[in-house]
């Protein structure tokens, strides 16, 4: 069941973000996002994060995603062009994402006997220990990201508002 | 039951991807997809890791990334707005005038 | 009160700044209230000599609070007999470079005086700062406001002007305080501490390898030489002192430099300080009459000025690394001295580029009959500066030179008394190009004598007690020598026994 | 007793204060008493002084310490103390005496220039630095006072700034005098690294309790302080500032560059004779150095035509006269010449001074003459200087020459040189002084300025030249007698050498010295009158029959060129080129440039690098994380592979 759940879901996953290599128009490279970050959250949900699969959905695929989807249609944008602006990209670029993802998973390779399989029902994390954690231990931490969100907010409508005072 | 290091490998192959992505891809939108895409990656293996470990902490790390994605997300995406608004082009290889 | 008094002339400048900044730039407003800070400041020094203990040594008026765990850094502040009257000192030429740039910063005077006063309480910092870390912090932010003045308010509208002049600076003196800063966080490494006087005694220990302590005392050195200047690093100075307002030039150079040669390089590494003396006095003595000899033949009057400054600067060097008290005691003296008759030449000088807008010397002439109370300031203070006996630079430059024939080396001593000559002979012949002879085509034009080109209450209130302080520093030295020498004594015996044998048995260049 | 010696100085300096601070404010007449009376005031100080030590002069020496130090810094201990002994008291009689005089003359003399308050105030801080050297114990303060002087000297010598001769003169006059003080500096250096005291008694002392100190040090010490010496007083090589120095008011020539400052040399080296008599090297070259001088300006002399330049070289030359004294350890001698030539040359300046005024500014002796009618006052008192300075018997320089050509006929063969170059340059002193006289006073007017007609001058200015030239006749007498009589008797016990030699000279030697003497004098005045005693060419066909001597004399030996060219233009071009553009353009700037050419090369290097385009920007990113972790990796997979996870489990 788990070993079923998982090839699935990571087959979706490994799909989306090919396809999102693969698309020309922004719109479907966005909506093989959604897929690539839906199939995460159900991969969460095997890892026993049930909270983290739902802010996923909530947060990326819905309240990001949506984002990036109203942006393309509001600026309209069309099939990227092919460009060739960088060498550099190509020649240095792939060879070092070559390397990283095999360093990276001869590491892991490596250490694979180390680690503990996952089974379907352990080490699920409740949803109380997490917000004791999160809302005693890290209250801090916490009310400054909210801080930084309205910042942030703040800095998006200045910068996307047309110059000039209109 | 599966090992662990599958969640970590198809991590390390998403973030990869990611990245392969920022090199091809061409309009700052989807750049800016792969960037998410790679923090989704990174992601994964925190989870996978909170799991391995049983420490809340990395679950709640994931959290905070997402928070920080949001805000990065809707700068960033203010900033290709304005971008736009300017250059009247998402191309990246055209937007390449800071330099000295 | 004893314990707070450092605290509190460290925060009157910079309540001042704070208040200049908030209050509107509005007229006069921004340079009154500067005014009276400074006035405040200088109020809240003259307490320490008041109530200075002359017969101890040590640090006095310490205030120590811890300020960071780790690293841990402490606000701790004192003044010992060696910086006592460099902090009064510092809080006269406050007051002074407030009323200097009076009339002459027309434009952006809140940003002006709000600069001034941060640069007041960072040199102020630097004389009483006791924790390395605290020190370096003021250090650095003496340069911050420095460079912005200079670029903002430089003199000549002309092309490259005052940015590049405070560039120049910035580089000149911001690059060596980086291996300063190096060299603090080693030590810190080492001893887990930033404070002056267990640092000291740390290294007296001989805990610390010979190997870098050598390098870190070159690293003092260096970051503490450009400041001063010595030859051959005085390259930012022309510059700075041709293209900086009056208020900033005059207090650019020296004091801050030699301050930390004597406190920090002589103090913290004595061992490393005498093997490193054969040097510096040979750089010392050539400074003084490099300095002298292109003083001789400048055509701008801020050039020869900044040549000038270079060569008496090389006196107090050349004081310090002889390492003998009377030495140590004149050079001291010689700072103060500097302070105070570059100050007035600053003022001077300044006036004349007020009045004239030139600084070509060749324009002048004559200018005696015109402005008699300007020519006879001019020529008081240039007898204090050439050293003559009643006036105060005599008595600085006696010590340094008698000690250092007695005590150091007859070569050097020899050689830095012919800049004596030299001295007076450039001075004389400005003095002489400035304001004797018939007049020039531009002063030719002015009444005679002129009441509105010769200088106004406003300077001669800063200028008569400046005049008559070089007469008293002249007169009554032990006013101030026994305040210093309680400070510099141990810098003159710093030198225990074995470190002796060891630095006997290095060559001396120069000695007979 | 109580001698209030800190009053001598003070009181001329409280007169600088007044008039130099509120001069322009007060009315002349309170200018005027305020600067007469103040050397007044120090005069009487003086009188007092010298009438309480006369009755008991075994309270000298006398000293008085300010209580308050001056400079105590390391071991080194300096007052101001002042010391009275009979040296000091016959040097502040003659400066505080001559010198209220040519204030008094002064009064007269400037009061139409405009400045006038300020000529005073300089005035009298001179006077105030003079009292200060005589009266310093220790050789720091006399350095003061030394260096004051000089001070004065320069402000007083600009006094016409706007003259750019004036202005040169005086910076001439000051620097010149700075290369002397090195000397003198130098002097004391040496005396504290090797006695650890400038205080004079304990100097002297200490000397005496070493007899074997000869030589050597002492030496090094003797000749810096005559270095010192030769600039104050304008001996060779240092003269050159004193006849520049004439461009000041003639007063100011009288009382600073005649009577007073330029002694101050010889008033040193009496002072340290105990250094002196220590070493007869340095001893021989004071008497040379103060012969080659004496001779030299008097050459110089003979065919100046400015009169008060003729003066000045006369000054030198009288001035050399004093150091063969010292030079042959006739101090007394020496002070005895200091006091007369002090009258003498006083009254002479100020007789010039009189003739000046007279011609509202004429200096040119070739433009004078016939002036004996118009001036008769002037007349008489310069004669009486003339013939004083020519040594004619029984006036005052009679005496006093005498006392140092008979001693230094007395110190064997070289002694016997020197005397020789004393008598040739007292004919010639007496040619120049009789030339000088015959110019300005006898035979017709030769200027061609007929519009101002030659006045006497008021009696401020007469007065004390009639009192001078009393003082130059019979100021002799206080020297006549075996040893300079009264004189000689006052000053023993300061200055009689520690190995004063016997005289051993016979009367009838001593007769025929005296004799020479006066013949020498007496040709002096007869070559004069022949030459200048009515109109005739014979000077000037003597001048034409030697043109190379000639052109020699009027040009100074071109001695100021000489300096010029060989030291001055070198140190400026040397400064300029060499330091101002190879060291400080070239080499210091350059270096910096360098450094700033090196940063900005490697900028522009890696400038290329930063293409702007984002992607080329992640790839290089990409490469450096693969870069990052090929080096973590390998340096943790290189020996015990797989222990990573334990580092990464964090604990």
């Amino acid at each position: 069941m788990h070993l079923a759940l998982f090839l699935i879901f990571a087959a979706f996953a490994l799909a989306g973000a090919t396809n999102l290599l693969l698309q020309k128009h922004p719109i479907n490279a966005a909506l093989s996002l959604i897929v690539v970050m839906s199939s995460l959250a159900v991969l969460y949900l095997l890892l026993g994060a049930e909270f983290l699969a739902v802010a996923q959905i909530i947060v990326y695929a819905g309240a990001i995603m949506v984002l990036f989807t109203f942006v393309i249609m509001l600026l309209n944008e069309g099939v990227e062009e092919k460009t060739h602006g960088s060498r550099v990209a190509k020649i240095v670029g792939f060879p070092a994402v070559a390397v990283f993802l095999s360093l990276v998973a001869s590491v892991i390779l490596a250490e694979q006997n180390h680690l503990s399989p996952v089974g379907l029902n352990d080490g699920i994390i409740r949803i109380q220990d997490l917000s004791a954690v999160l809302f005693r231990d890290l209250l801090l931490p916490f009310e400054v990201t909210s801080v930084l969100i309205l910042i942030a907010i703040l800095g998006a409508v200045a910068l996307a508002r047309k110059d000039g005072h209109e | 039951m599966i090992p662990s290091s599958w969640y970590l490998i198809l991590s390390a192959v998403l973030f990869s991807m990611g990245v392969a992505g920022f090199l091809i891809k061409r309009s700052l939108v989807t750049v800016f997809m792969s960037i998410e895409l790679m923090l989704n990656a990174v992601n994964l293996s925190f989870v996978t890791f909170a799991h391995e470990w049983h420490m809340v902490k990395g679950q709640i790390f994931v959290f905070f990334v997402m928070m920080v994605a949001a805000a990065e997300a809707a700068v960033g995406l203010a900033i290709i707005i304005a971008i736009f608004r300017t250059r009247a082009t998402l191309n990246v290889d055209q937007i390449d005038l800071m330099k000295f | 009160m004893d314990t707070q008094i450092i605290t509190l002339i460290l925060l009157a400048p910079l309540g001042g700044a704070l208040l200049v900044a908030l209050l509107p730039d509005r007229g006069k407003l921004p340079a009154w209230v500067a005014l009276a800070t400074t006035l405040l400041t200088l109020l809240f020094a003259l307490h320490l000599p008041a109530h200075f203990n002359y017969s101890a040594t040590g640090f006095q008026f310490q205030s120590d609070i811890p300020w960071l765990a780790t690293p841990n850094i402490h606000y701790h502040v004192g003044v010992d007999g060696l910086s006592l009257w460099l902090v009064v000192l510092t809080g006269l030429l406050g007051p002074v470079g407030v009323l200097a740039s009076w009339n002459v910063i027309r434009e952006r005077r809140k940003t002006f005086y709000t600069l001034f006063l941060v640069q007041q309480t960072a040199m102020l910092g630097v004389f009483v700062s006791l924790d390395l870390m605290l020190y370096y912090g003021f250090w650095e932010l003496s340069l911050i406001p420095m460079a912005i003045l200079i670029a903002m308010y430089g003199r000549t509208q002309s092309d490259p002007g005052g940015p590049k002049a405070a560039l120049r600076f910035f580089l000149f003196t911001f690059i060596p305080s980086a291996p300063l800063l190096v060299a603090l966080l080693w030590l810190y490494a080492q001893t887990r501490t930033f404070d002056f006087v267990t640092l000291q005694s740390a290294i007296a220990s001989g805990r610390i390898p010979a190997g870098p302590l050598c390098w870190l005392s070159v690293a003092f050195l260096i970051a503490f030489a450009v400041k001063v200047p010595v030859f051959p690093l005085h390259g930012w100075l022309t510059d700075v002192f041709s293209e900086a307002p009056v208020a900033l030039a005059m207090v650019v150079a020296g004091k801050l430099g030699l301050y930390s040669l004597i406190r920090f390089h002589v103090g913290l590494f004595p061992v490393q300080a005498h093997q490193a003396a054969p040097w510096l006095l040979a750089l010392a003595t050539i400074g003084i009459l490099y300095g002298a000899l292109l003083a001789l033949v400048q055509k701008d009057f801020w050039k020869l000025l900044a040549y000038a400054t270079l060569s008496h600067l090389s006196f107090c060097v050349l004081g310090i690394y002889g390492f003998t008290l009377a030495g140590l005691d004149g050079s001291v003296y010689q700072i103060l001295n500097h302070g105070v008759s570059a100050g007035a030449i600053f003022v001077l000088l300044g006036a004349l580029y007020e009045r004239f807008g030139t600084s070509q010397i060749s324009v002048y002439g004559g200018l005696a009959k015109k402005t008699p109370a300007l020519a006879t300031l001019f020529v008081i203070t240039t007898l204090s500066l050439i050293g003559l006996p009643i006036l105060n630079g005599f008595v600085g430059e006696f010590l340094i030179l008698s000690s250092t024939f007695t005590g150091a080396s007859r070569f050097w001593a020899i050689s830095a008394t012919v800049g004596v000559i030299l001295g007076a002979a450039y001075m004389l012949l400005l003095v002489q190009r400035i304001f004797q002879g018939p007049p020039s085509d531009m002063v030719a034009q002015l009444g005679n004598p002129d009441r509105d080109y010769d200088l106004e209450p406003r300077e001669h209130l800063i200028l008569w007690p400046l005049a008559a302080l070089m007469l008293i520093m002249g007169v009554a030295p032990g006013l101030w020598i026994k305040g210093i020498e309680s400070g510099v004594l141990p810098a003159s015996q710093t030198i225990s026994a074995p470190a002796k044998i060891a630095v006997s048995s290095i060559p001396q260049g120069g000695q007979q | 007793m109580t001698l209030y010696l800190w009053l001598i100085p003070l009181l001329p300096l409280a007169g600088f204060l007044i008039n130099g601070l509120l001069g322009s404010r007060l009315t002349k007449a309170l200018v005027t008493t305020i600067a007469l009376l103040a050397p007044l005031a120090a005069l009487g100080v003086v009188v007092r002084a010298a009438l309480l030590v006369w009755s008991s002069p075994a309270s000298l020496p006398y000293v008085e310490t300010c209580p308050l130090g001056w400079i105590h810094a390391g071991g080194l201990n300096i007052d101001f103390a002042f010391a009275l002994d009979q040296l000091t008291l016959v040097m502040l009689l003659v400066i505080t005496g001559v010198g209220f005089l040519i204030h008094i003359y002064s009064v007269g003399y400037m009061s139409l220039e405009e400045g006038y308050a300020r000529y005073f105030a300089y005035l009298n801080l001179f006077l105030f630095f003079m009292t200060i050297l005589v009266l310093a114990e220790n050789a720091l303060l006399m350095f003061v006072g030394w260096e004051g002087v000089g001070l004065a000297s320069y402000l007083l010598i600009g006094f016409y700034f706007s003259r750019t001769s004036a202005a040169n003169a005086g910076l001439k006059a000051f620097i010149v005098n700075r290369i002397g003080d090195f000397g003198f500096l130098i002097a004391i250096f040496l005396l504290l690294a090797n006695f650890g005291s400038l205080s004079f008694s304990a100097l002297a002392a200490n000397i005496a309790a070493h007899p074997e100190l000869q030589g050597g040090v002492i030496t090094a010490i003797a000749l810096c302080l005559l270095f010192g010496a030769t600039g104050k007083s304008a001996q060779i090589p240092l003269y050159i500032w004193l006849p520049d120095a004439m461009e000041g008011p003639t007063p100011v020539s009288a009382l600073i560059h005649a009577a007073t400052m330029v002694t101050a040399g010889v008033y040193m080296i009496a002072r340290t004779h105990f250094l002196y008599d220590r070493s007869p090297l340095a001893l021989t070259v004071v008497a040379v150095i103060g012969a080659a001088t004496a001779l030299f300006a008097a050459t110089i002399g003979l065919v100046q035509t400015d009169i008060k330049r003729v003066l000045a070289y006369s000054t030198v030359s009288q001035l050399g006269y004093m150091f063969l004294g010292c030079g042959v350890a006739a101090y007394s001698a020496a002070i005895f010449h200091l006091v007369t030539h002090a009258f003498f040359k006083a009254l002479l300046f100020l007789a010039a001074g009189s003739v000046i005024h007279g011609l509202s500014g004429e200096q040119d002796l070739r433009k004078m003459g016939g002036l004996r009618k118009k001036l008769p006052i002037t007349f008489w008192t310069m004669t009486a200087g003339v013939f004083a300075i020519a040594g004619f018997p029984g006036l005052s320089g009679f005496f006093s020459k005498d006392a140092i050509l008979t001693a230094a006929f007395q110190q064997g063969s070289m002694g016997k040189a020197l005397w020789f170059v004393g008598v040739v340059t007292a004919l010639l002193t007496s040619f120049y002084m009789f030339r000088l006289w015959y110019l300005a006073f006898f035979g017709e007017s030769r200027s061609d300025d007929h519009t101002h007609h030659p006045h006497e001058s008021p009696w401020s200015m007469l007065g004390p030249l009639v009192l001078l030239a009393i003082l130059s006749v019979v100021g002799g007498w206080m020297g006549f007698g075996e040893g300079l009589g009264r004189f000689g008797a006052f000053l023993r016990p300061v200055l009689t050498p520690a190995n004063a030699p016997e005289s051993s000279i016979s009367t009838s030697l001593e007769i025929a010295l005296l004799a020479i003497a006066v013949a020498v004098a007496l040709t002096g005045w007869f070559i004069a009158h022949l030459f200048y005693g009515s109109r005739n060419n014979r000077a000037a066909n003597l001048a034409a029959a030697l043109p190379g001597p000639y052109k020699l004399m009027v040009g100074k030996y071109w001695i100021d060129e000489l300096y010029n060219n060989t030291i001055i233009k070198p140190i400026f071009l040397f400064s300029r080129y060499i330091l101002g553009w190879v060291v400080e353009e070239g080499i210091i700037r350059g270096s910096a440039w360098l450094l700033a050419g090196i940063v900005t090369l490697l900028g522009e290097l890696l400038r290329r690098w930063q293409s702007g385009n984002l992607r080329s920007y992640a790839g290089w990113l990409a490469a450096g994380a693969a870069l990052l972790l090929f080096a973590i990796l390998s340096a943790s997979l290189g020996a015990s592979a797989f222990t990573l996870h334990l580092n990464w489990a964090g604990h």
